[in-house]
């Protein structure tokens, strides 16, 4: 048997509603057997993460695939346990004439977080759709979704590129103000409809320590299959996840359940989505190598 | 006499409010121009800042935020006057430290949170973060202070083999407090809004946590509810700490105020 | 008698422009010397070398006294500091305890022609002849066995001159302190000082040294 | 002389290179103690800055930071320099003006630019976010730089009925300059800081922009050579700019400095 | 012939403690006036009265004169601007063109007997009675019609004193000015003022005012 965990596990979620996933895994009591006392937060930015990465206080963690690439390939020995989230990203519009990517053409745009995964990603699905991002459509940065909401509710910009659950609480916040805006465009099924694998970009998962992962194989797998289970119990409870995430997310709980239905809940292995994984890293790459760390990560990246 | 009441009681109270006064209308102002989404309400930030009181929300992130942005402080401003009254007389310490300042000053937070997370972990890196914003500036005030202190004077004090505590506080402290208060005040003000800074940054909660939960729902009353808790605290701190000390290290420069 | 003060050959310039070109001067123990000479001749300047605050070029400087006090020709008073806490301040060297500094530095403002209620003023609120009397009590009142006073009595009333001339002179002669005063009143010099001293103007020499006769005769 | 000669030129640059060292050595010292991924070596830093260079990145984005900290720097430096001035002399202008500048010192950049945004689009909220900074920091010493001004001087100049002008330039400037110039060097640092983060709250472009990219990929090699390059740009100003200057205003506190 | 200045029953106090108890005075036009009195009676703050720089509690202050120059008892110059521009500093009210200013500062500072070189040097490189000629240039050098000097030559030697007395006599002989001039010296008063007036201790009234015979002759 594998020695006891020197303290408790943290289970670090991600600032946003799929953290609902780890928190129910901790309070569903399924991981108590492996390693008790486990305890389910959120970290708060990648300046925390980072850190947590670096002094090994971050044993599991949530956070984007192709930033576990990143440290991955940076030898901070991090491992990819597992996907959670497919997809969570939407093009929001004041106007019913938006469905497609197409209509965008000379549309105002408001987004967020230049140079990261959703900006990327919109790029691609423009550039796939006969759009230049850089003619076509005008591209207006801020640097956070704090910013691009209430600035696309105050009326700047046609359409806001937002993702999951900055896309809900500007629905919810719109309607309470009534202005209408709408869900007009999903960026996955758009990305899915071109790799032709489906409306599935995995992008946010669990990830591991390398050595956690060497010394508590165990625990590891205890944690993934706790949050396969999880997954399913959050989306046939979606109220009660929102309850039970809603404190150490710091959002009202009917703001989390009311996201959870858009963020394409459904927990696979690592080594079980590499294919998409791969597929994602390579479009990301094409537009931006060094995004997840100038190259695809090896083998030893994908647990399961 | 009359006069002399007016300035220290009743005076800058009505004028602080008058002030006060006019930033409240430009709020209201804008509030009616740009809407709640932007700028809420006089009334819906009231009603915000009710709730979150009674929901015992803002005492414990008050309690967090002012123990960092105070500890910072102290912490910061203590390095800033021993180096910068330093500084002042040994020129060679002040050119040596100046570029330290200026790239302590200069680099943004986001640059080097990382690393005063790991050297200082929880609520020290916060702490660590408003103190590394407030020494350069009291530094830069300390040096001046010194350097500028009356030469006469100095050649007095020595004349008459002043001990360095007398001549601390006999004759430097006067003249640099003058050139120390207002960077003081700055700081002090700075400190808070720095330290919700670290707090969003490095995730140890205090109204840092509050402001950010408050943004992420749009909820832009309850955001500027913690504005305004942030700014009464800074207000009356002012106030009641900053403005009284200030005006007994002044009191010599007004005695008898009645001179052109 | 040996000399308190002796100075040989002491030269001093700012920068390159000479002030004293060879000062030597010798000053006796006990009694008082004035010092005479054109403004701008560097009677400052040597009083500042004599106290210590000013390194000499060339020359050689000798002190045989123990405990200097000098009074500058501006008054120098801390400016947010009471006049009494002026006068106390000097005490400071000497580790005095705050209550006998208190003390000492009242009773030497009353010498000097205060009242209680001047000591509480701060330097602002005096006159100018004041403040003059209490630079020249903050240098009294450390008890000093060397005194030098840069134009101690220049902003003073005759009748308030004449006060603090008998004062200084007591003191002298009672505690046999030596002083070096600097005065530009030939009849004052005559009246308190055993020996005057006139230099040249600037770059400055000793141009005269002549006793007084019958020194204290004249008060 | 010679030593006058010293105090100009030789010295404070070697000293200020031997604080510069210092801060390297502490730099790679940390790299040693934490690796790439907290703070990368001085070697990958140099690597990468001259990459960027080449790549013809650094060039635009410095001119871009340049003009939004060295816009909102002049703004808010004039507006403290008024603002202050009329403070320091007439005291209700100080109680009233007083929480204000609190306001602006104390409420985080995160609570107003959305606002800032809506009022000027694109660079401007930038520079408005640098003046907003500036502009208390300096208020506050111009404030008590024209309050401790010699009120004897003042008279005197009343008394030759100085015009306007010459009571600003002869009388005022000269003494408050002391008081201003540690607010300047503070604020001009901090310029720079403030618009990079504005930068990236607004996604004007910059080294904002820069520095968020290299975050975005953890390319910490990246961020600190933007860091470096920002600091860099910094101590020449202040070097070039900031210093001569200064040392011209206080030259009649040092010359014929011989004296004790 | 009219009097430059007429106060009648003026009063001043700082705060509470009285000063002035009922200044009452003539100032005929032309000629010296010397004002004498202890030191601390409230000499200078009747000039700051009669300046314009403090205000009355009560009485009456007539001014016959267009344009009143005031030395102070400390000399109040801009540190931080050498000996010449201090003295056109004064002409900066007149806007008088940058050159002509430069002109005028620098005559009257050979007048009262500063070099070239000193009219370069900064304020705390001049000796104390430098400084004080620097302060009567820059009253001299407005050309007004009604002089206010407090204590203008208590720092300088003999020689020196007289040459600003004759400088000064001839300025108002040949201008017709008039002025009014503080001095702790009796011999002083008498050898340049036409009128002695003396005030009594603080809180001060005039307690003699006499015709000096033969004023100018004296010199
Ligand atoms: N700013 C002030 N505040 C309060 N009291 C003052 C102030 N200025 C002067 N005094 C008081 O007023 C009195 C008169 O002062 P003033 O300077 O007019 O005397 P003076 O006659 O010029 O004396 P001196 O010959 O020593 O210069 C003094 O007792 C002094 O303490
Ligand atoms: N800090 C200084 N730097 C340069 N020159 C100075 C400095 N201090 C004094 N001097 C010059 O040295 C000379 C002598 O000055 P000092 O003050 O010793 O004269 P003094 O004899 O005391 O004159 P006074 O009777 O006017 O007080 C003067 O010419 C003056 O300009
Ligand atoms: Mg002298
Ligand atoms: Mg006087």
């Amino acid at each position: 048997k594998a020695p006891a965990l020197a303290e408790p596990l943290t289970l670090w979620g991600i600032p946003a509603s799929p953290s609902a996933v780890f928190a129910r895994a901790v309070a569903s009591g399924a991981i108590e057997a492996a390693a008790p006392g486990t305890k389910f937060d959120v970290w708060k930015s990648t300046d925390q993460m980072r850190a947590g990465i670096a002094t090994g206080a971050f044993k599991m963690f949530a956070t984007s695939t192709y930033a576990a690439a990143n440290f991955h390939n940076r030898g901070a020995g991090t491992v990819m346990v597992n996907v959670v989230t497919w997809g969570l990203l939407y093009v929001m519009a004041r106007d019913e004439s938006i469905a497609t990517i197409e209509d965008l053409a000379g549309k105002h745009v408001l987004l967020s977080n230049k140079n990261e995964a959703p900006d990327l990603l919109f790029r691609l699905v423009l550039g796939w759709a006969g759009l230049d991002p850089d003619k076509d459509v005008t591209l207006d940065y801020v640097g956070s979704p704090g910013e691009a909401v209430p600035l696309f509710l105050a009326g700047r910009g046609d359409v806001a590129l937002l993702h999951e659950p900055a896309a809900t609480a500007a629905l919810m916040r719109a309607a309470k103000a009534n202005v209408p805006i709408r869900r007009a465009i999903d960026i996955t099924e758009a990305y899915g409809k071109h790799t032709g694998r489906g409306p599935k970009i995995p992008q946010v998962g669990l990830a591991v320590s390398e050595d956690f992962l060497e010394a508590h194989p165990e625990v590891v797998a205890a944690v993934h299959a706790a949050t396969v289970d999880a997954g399913t119990w959050v989306l046939e409870h979606q109220q009660e996840a929102g309850k039970l995430t809603a404190k150490t997310l710091t959002l009202p709980a009917p703001l989390i359940a009311k996201s959870l239905p858009f963020i394409r809940l459904s927990v696979a292995s690592a080594k079980d989505a590499r294919e998409d994984i791969e597929l994602y890293f390579d479009n990301l790459m094409s537009l931006n190598p060094a995004i997840v760390g100038g190259k695809k990560p090896d083998d030893s990246f994908y647990w399961g | 006499m009359g006069k002399r009441a007016d300035r220290r009681g009743f005076r800058p109270v009505l004028f602080a409010a008058l002030g006060i006064a006019l930033l409240l209308v430009l709020w209201q102002v804008g509030h009616l121009a740009y809407g709640s989404l932007v700028l809420p309400g006089l009334g819906e930030t009231a009603v915000a800042l009710w709730r979150m009181t009674f929901a015992g929300e803002v005492g414990p992130a008050l309690a967090a935020t002012a123990f960092h942005a105070a500890g910072g402080w102290i912490v910061g401003a203590l390095i800033g006057v021993l180096a910068g009254t330093l500084a002042g007389l040994v020129d060679d310490v002040r050119f040596t430290l100046r570029p330290v300042a200026i790239v302590l000053l200069g680099v943004p937070a986001i640059a080097w949170i990382v690393l005063a997370l790991l050297w200082f972990p929880g609520h020290s890196a916060v702490v660590f973060t408003v103190a590394v914003v407030t020494a350069p500036i009291v530094f830069a005030a300390a040096a001046e202070g010194a350097r500028s202190l009356d030469g006469d004077l100095a050649k007095m004090a020595r004349a008459y083999r002043a001990p360095p505590v007398a001549m601390a506080l006999d004759v430097y402290a006067p003249h640099m407090l003058s050139h120390l208060f207002p960077a003081f005040t700055a700081t002090l003000a700075m400190s808070w809004k720095v330290s919700v800074m670290a707090e969003l940054l490095s995730g140890v909660g205090g109204i840092g946590d509050g402001l950010a939960a408050a943004r992420a729902r749009v909820d832009t009353a309850e955001t500027m509810a913690w504005v305004v808790v942030l700014v009464a605290v800074l207000i009356v701190v002012d106030r009641l700490l900053l403005q009284p000390f200030q005006r007994r290290a002044e009191l010599w420069r007004e005695t008898g105020g009645t001179a052109p | 008698m040996s000399d308190a003060l002796i100075l040989e050959g002491v030269r001093f310039s700012y920068g390159d422009v000479p002030v004293l070109a060879g000062i030597d001067l010798a000053v006796p123990t006990g009694g008082i010397t004035t010092l005479m000479g054109p403004s701008g001749c560097g009677k400052s300047t040597l009083l500042a070398i004599v106290a210590g605050l000013l390194e000499k070029d060339a020359g050689r400087v000798e002190r045989n006294f123990e405990r200097a006090a000098i009074m500058f020709q501006d008054p120098l008073l801390l400016p947010w500091r009471t006049a009494l806490a002026n006068v106390g301040f000097a005490l400071k060297a000497g580790r005095v305890p705050a209550a006998e500094r208190r003390k000492r530095a009242g009773e030497m403002l009353v010498s000097v022609g205060l009242s209680e209620a001047d000591a509480e003023k701060y330097p602002r609120q005096l006159s100018g002849g004041m403040r003059q009397r209490v630079a020249l009590a903050r240098a009294l009142v450390t008890e000093p066995d060397f005194l030098i006073l840069d134009e101690p009595f220049s902003s003073l009333d005759g009748d308030l001159a004449r006060q603090m001339h008998s004062l200084v002179r007591g003191i002298v002669e009672e505690r046999g302190v030596t002083a070096i005063i600097v005065t530009h009143d030939a009849a004052e010099a005559a009246r308190i000082s055993e020996r005057i001293v006139t230099l040249s103007p600037a770059p400055a020499r000793v141009a005269g040294a002549e006793d007084v006769p019958g020194p204290s005769g004249g008060r």
